[in-house]
């Protein structure tokens, strides 16, 4: 994809994100990571917009309490702004330890 | 103040002793092992996930928190992501003090928080198949007396 | 559940990597070490007096309260007396339980119990000369909370 | 002194107990342990006749709050009763661990 399809969606007025799934979000998903054009501003905007694509992403997005969202690898929330953020993560709780 | 994320085992015993051995001026050591259980026979391995790059940085932001909030000498955290047989260590952390209310507060600390907050996931495979390990309530409580 | 009274040295790796070693199904296994300060230089050594007969009796006994109290898959303590030089180990207990809260809790209670309960009385040896340690309130005080 | 030494504080209705003393106490006292015959019925009372003796125990058990006492190897108190005690041992607080 490179620059040149960024520089693209960034004078369309829409962001390149690399979307990362983990654990059983990633399982449902049937793929670790992808990387998407959005003009989605908040991350349960982003969300809305990928459980609208297909079923795998509906049943992965179906229960929200159930998930957790990283933004450029920092713990946040799902009414969090998307503006510059590069790499977002979505993964159940965590079981380290 | 070392922090490892690796999929090679670890040897337990060496660990707690290089961490003894170079505490100057500590007075109390606390070392926490996690061990893979076979749960009576029926599991026979677990396989850890993790997220490289969030992962020893997350554990380095808790490592700072317990700096911060006791008084310690040294601190060590190593975690083992892929697959693991039981008996294995998953993982371990190690804390010095001069005193060892503040190692141990500062160990049950860094488990809690390692528990709930660094981005690793469990899954175990057991005799009749493979499940994800589900977070506890209990494991997100335990964040709140802190 | 192993108690040693010993003037010998012990190698702290070696004791925690035997005793994780045979806990079948246990999950979680604490580790506490102390160590003998050298308060900036201002310590040469320690000396540590025990009663030997009620020495052993009485950790037995603090050992098996814990085993009344929580889910303990074995337990251990080494208990040095005699001449210590700044650095080595005083003594060590072990827990390993299911689940890393008891395995915290027993290792904590263990110690609270054998700093006020098991007749060990420490001397320092100083560069200006020697004194007994004196009890700490804290210490007593720390038995309330069980 | 044996058998026929306690024999006879026995018929006397004495006792015989082997004294212990720890740490400080020890120091202060000038040896680590004393067999003595009493008449004394509880640990106060041991401790009275000690301190009567010479200046040596009067120091050591000057403060009994700094001391503890154990009967035949188990911790116990200073009213406790001395009936069939054969050792009894006085030291300051623990410092161990």
């Amino acid at each position: 994809m490179g620059v040149f399809f960024e520089v693209a969606a960034f004078l369309a007025g829409r962001q390149v994100i690399d979307v990362l799934y983990f654990a059983w979000v990633r399982e449902r998903i049937g793929l670790p990571r992808e990387r998407i054009e959005t003009s989605a501003t908040t991350v349960a905007e982003l969300v809305a917009e990928l459980r609208a694509r297909e079923e795998r992403y509906e049943a992965a997005f179906a229960d929200l309490s159930s998930l957790r969202v990283a933004l450029d690898q920092e713990l946040s929330s799902f009414d969090a702004p998307l503006a510059g953020v590069r790499e977002i993560a979505f993964f159940p709780p965590m079981t380290g330890g | 103040m070392r922090v490892a994320v690796q999929s090679q085992p670890f040897d337990v015993g060496a660990e707690v002793s290089g961490f003894t051995a170079k505490v100057r001026g500590a007075g109390a050591v606390v070392s926490f092992t996690g061990l893979v259980r076979d749960e009576g026979g029926n599991l026979s391995g677990m396989e850890i996930e993790h997220y490289p790059g969030m992962t020893e940085k997350a554990i380095r932001g808790i490592v700072e928190e317990a700096v911060s909030r006791w008084s310690l000498v040294d601190a060590l955290v190593i975690h083992r992501h892929g697959k693991l047989a039981p008996g294995e260590a998953i993982m371990m952390v190690a804390t010095a003090a001069p005193h060892r209310a503040d190692a141990f507060a500062a160990a049950e600390f860094l488990m809690d928080y390692l528990k709930s907050r660094a981005p690793f996931w469990k899954k175990e495979l057991g005799v009749g198949g493979e499940a994800w390990v589900a977070a506890k309530d209990a494991d997100e409580d335990a964040l709140k007396r802190w």
